[in-house]
């Protein structure tokens, strides 16, 4: 009987197998949006990453819980059912460093992401659909990061 | 903490000698409190504050290990062996602030084995993981009642009035040691364990009491 | 090597929603270790995701993604039976890709 | 009286604000919850404890497949919901993690004593605690049935409840201050009552689990030391007595709950 890892390992070599040849995509390699990863708010990373001012969408979509137990994992989503939308970011507002996730939407994939955030302190999530057309939408939503457990 | 007899276990102790260990018909209540005894000697070791001698009971400790309350006659012991232990704050000093009195209400730290020092200072109140007490915070405990709105429910304006010294000088006493009125109660007792020292407490009876405080807002 | 990721695919009509765990640190580079020495920055930078082979979702992540990260997404024109890859590497060139079938 | 009076309208309007404020909060809570309960993270261990089981390891270069969990060797559906329980050939009652290492050390030459007093999150305890969480997922959905049978189960349980109720520290914490009662809670934290069954999957039948706070998959040795640590006692040692006894107490007390480990938890 095999188990799981067993599979999984062996279909890691014929990934890397797919990757000698030519036939996985480069963008693992792509490079990383340093000064976007780098910016202290949603204007500067959307400008890092070539975009103009953002403007508030109700055709943008962010999700979240009102409350966050533990602000070391809060599930966030963002979506939008808009054609055209180039990238759909995540940023935490009252983070260091504001941005946390970047996705590049093709046609083979609905935009519609959810993936966990860390949040250091009560903030508002944000999520941003960079258009095709050079437009950049965004939505925001409060979370409240509670004090939990003994404190100690 | 004065580690007295601990009395639940020995009048096991007492029993198992006259039984004689080794037997083995069905092992009698008191067989098994020693038993039990034996286990938490065996299974803990020191690590960082956190000493073996924590284990010790003192009489309150002992009489309240169980599932059942005390004899009447234990509790009352108890009570009044809190009562007298409560050290009453120096030139009558009851009061601090109330902003200090929060910060340790929030603080949750303190005499853990990954707590670095047993000294006061290193000590937090603890008070929101069992009680709520100022309305902004939206995370607290529900062990003990709900502490928003003390001073004012309890009709205390003016914290200079002689009307209001009962309930002053009780709070005092709750805080310092808690077994005064419950022999067994939950609440640690933050003076005669030396968890919180005579001006910390002071800053959390301004939380509880000072008309100017969020809890009487 | 960093541990296989745990990857669900499964379809609901024409489509199918692929769940991720992937097994990462991702430490923020803010924290101290107990010495007060800052523990290094160690985080997933890149994810890719394909089908059959074609890429159809890449994605860059800062370190305030949470640790053991999460993705979940949504294939269109996937069936039963497809390959659904998953690959990320992170900021210290550590790399992993792990597959699995739409069912 | 008059304190009587005053006594009364306090509990009155404190009731009032915990129901108003506690619900919001607290449906909150429940929906963050909800959220996080698809895409366990203990799942990435499950698989770990799984490949280990059947990996050859150890100085005797064998795997566990022949360890005995309780209901023979090798079988491990349904072993979770049975333990701890009595060792004929330990002679003593064990919990998952005691037996576990027991099995490390006899059949693949590993010493006990070593991974016992190696520190949880290192070395060979990563591997017990991988171990541990495919085991019970392996008897999810199940409910716990402690046999209670061999007198050794008794007193397991029996000095269980003792510790369950000992007070003692700077604190004077015992578990039951905090899971004595029905209903409370630690912060935002529910708290299980465990001095009965708490209902499915929750308390006893929830561990081991994923803890959010620090991205650490904890087994019941972690859980209850980190009990301990928080009741201010010294450090109980890795399957010390009244670590199994505590747990026997409360899988007795759970039986017939569903188990829903490995859990995500706070």
């Amino acid at each position: 009987m095999q188990t799981r890892r067993e599979i999984l390992s062996r279909s890691a070599t014929v990934v890397g197998l797919l990757a000698t040849a030519g036939m996985l995509p480069k963008t693992v390699l792509a490079a990383w949006s340093q000064a976007a990863f780098e910016a202290k708010n949603m204007a500067d990373a959307v400008k890092a990453l070539g975009g103009g001012a953002p403007v508030e969408s109700k055709d943008v979509t962010i999700t979240g819980p009102d409350i966050a137990e533990n602000g070391a994992v809060v599930p966030v989503g963002c979506a939008t059912a808009l054609p055209g939308v180039k990238r759909m970011l995540l940023l935490v507002e009252k983070n260091p460093n504001a941005l946390a996730a970047v996705f590049d939407v093709t046609d083979a994939v609905e935009t519609n992401f959810s993936t966990r955030v860390k949040m250091g302190q009560t903030s508002n999530v944000i999520a941003v659909a960079m258009m095709g057309d050079g437009k950049v939408l965004f939505a925001q939503k409060e979370i409240k990061v509670t004090l939990g457990g003994c404190g100690g | 903490m004065n580690a007295s007899i601990p009395l639940v276990f020995a009048t096991a102790a007492v029993v198992a000698v006259v039984i004689g260990c080794g037997t083995k018909p069905a092992a009698s209540s008191q067989d098994l409190d020693r038993e039990a005894q034996a286990a938490v000697k065996a299974s803990f070791r020191d690590e960082g504050i956190a000493k073996t001698d924590r284990l010790n009971q003192d009489l309150g400790q002992s009489a309240c290990s169980s599932d059942k309350p005390p004899p009447e006659a234990v509790a009352d012991q108890i009570m009044s062996e809190a009562r007298a232990s409560v050290k009453w704050p120096a030139n009558g000093m009851y009061f601090g602030d109330w902003r200090e009195g929060e910060k340790l209400a929030q603080n949750g730290r303190g005499m853990t084995w990954t707590d670095p020092s047993t000294a006061t200072s290193a000590n937090g109140g603890n008070c929101y993981n069992c009680h709520q007490i100022i309305k902004a915070e939206i995370s607290f405990g529900t062990i003990g009642p709900s502490l928003y709105n003390y001073g004012k429910n309890r009709g205390v304006t003016n914290l200079a009035a002689p009307t209001a010294q009962g309930v002053i000088e009780y709070t005092w006493m709750k805080i310092y040691n808690g077994k005064t009125s419950n022999a067994c109660s939950n609440m640690p007792r933050f003076g005669h364990a030396g968890l919180l020292d005579q001006r910390q407490m002071a800053d959390l009876m301004s939380l509880l009491l000072d008309p100017k405080s969020p809890v009487n807002q | 090597m960093a541990d296989p990721m745990r990857i669900r695919a499964q379809v609901a009509g024409d489509k199918a929603t692929v769940r991720v765990l992937m097994s990462h640190e991702m430490e923020t580079g803010q924290r101290k270790d107990s010495a007060g020495k800052v523990i290094p920055a160690w985080f997933i930078q890149d994810v890719t995701a394909a089908i059959n082979g074609k890429t159809v979702l890449t994605a860059q992540w800062g370190p305030s993604v949470a640790k053991n990260p999460f993705l979940q997404f949504t294939v269109r024109g996937a069936k039963a039976g497809d390959k659904i890859t998953v690959s990320w590497a992170d900021n210290r060139g550590d790399k992993r890709t792990d597959e699995t079938t739409v069912s | 009286m008059k304190t009587f009076v005053i006594g009364l309208a306090t509990v009155l309007s404190a009731v009032g604000i915990a129901q108003a404020q506690g619900k919001t909060a607290a449906e909150g809570i429940a929906e963050y919850r909800k959220m996080l309960e698809d895409g366990n993270p203990a799942d990435l261990f499950e698989v770990r404890g799984e490949a280990l089981w059947k990996t050859r390891r150890g100085p005797k270069n064998a795997t566990l497949e022949q360890c005995d969990l309780g209901r023979g060797p090798g079988v491990v559906k349904g072993a979770f919901v049975e333990l701890p329980r009595y060792f004929a050939d330990t002679r003593k009652v064990q919990d998952l993690e005691t037996r576990l290492v027991t099995c490390m050390e006899t059949l693949q030459g590993f010493s006990g004593a070593e991974i016992a007093k190696t520190e949880f999150g290192r070395g060979e305890q990563v591997n017990v605690t991988a171990l541990a969480t495919w085991v019970a997922a392996e008897s999810r959905g199940l409910r716990f049935a402690l046999p209670q049978g061999h007198a050794e189960e008794r007193k397991s349980y029996e000095i269980g409840k003792r510790v369950f109720f000992y007070r003692a520290g700077p604190y004077d914490f015992s578990c039951a201050s905090c899971h004595g009662e029905e209903g409370k809670r630690i912060r935002l934290q529910d708290l299980p009552m465990l001095t009965k069954n708490p209902g499915d999957g929750v308390g006893f039948a929830a561990w081991p689990a994923y803890r959010v706070s620090n991205g650490q998959m904890w087994g019941m040795q972690l859980r209850l030391n980190d009990c301990f640590r928080q009741q201010r006692l010294p450090y109980p040692t890795f399957g010390s007595e009244v670590t199994i006894a505590l747990a026997t107490y409360m899988g007795v007390n759970a039986k017939g709950a569903e188990s829903i480990a490995p859990a995500i938890k706070r």
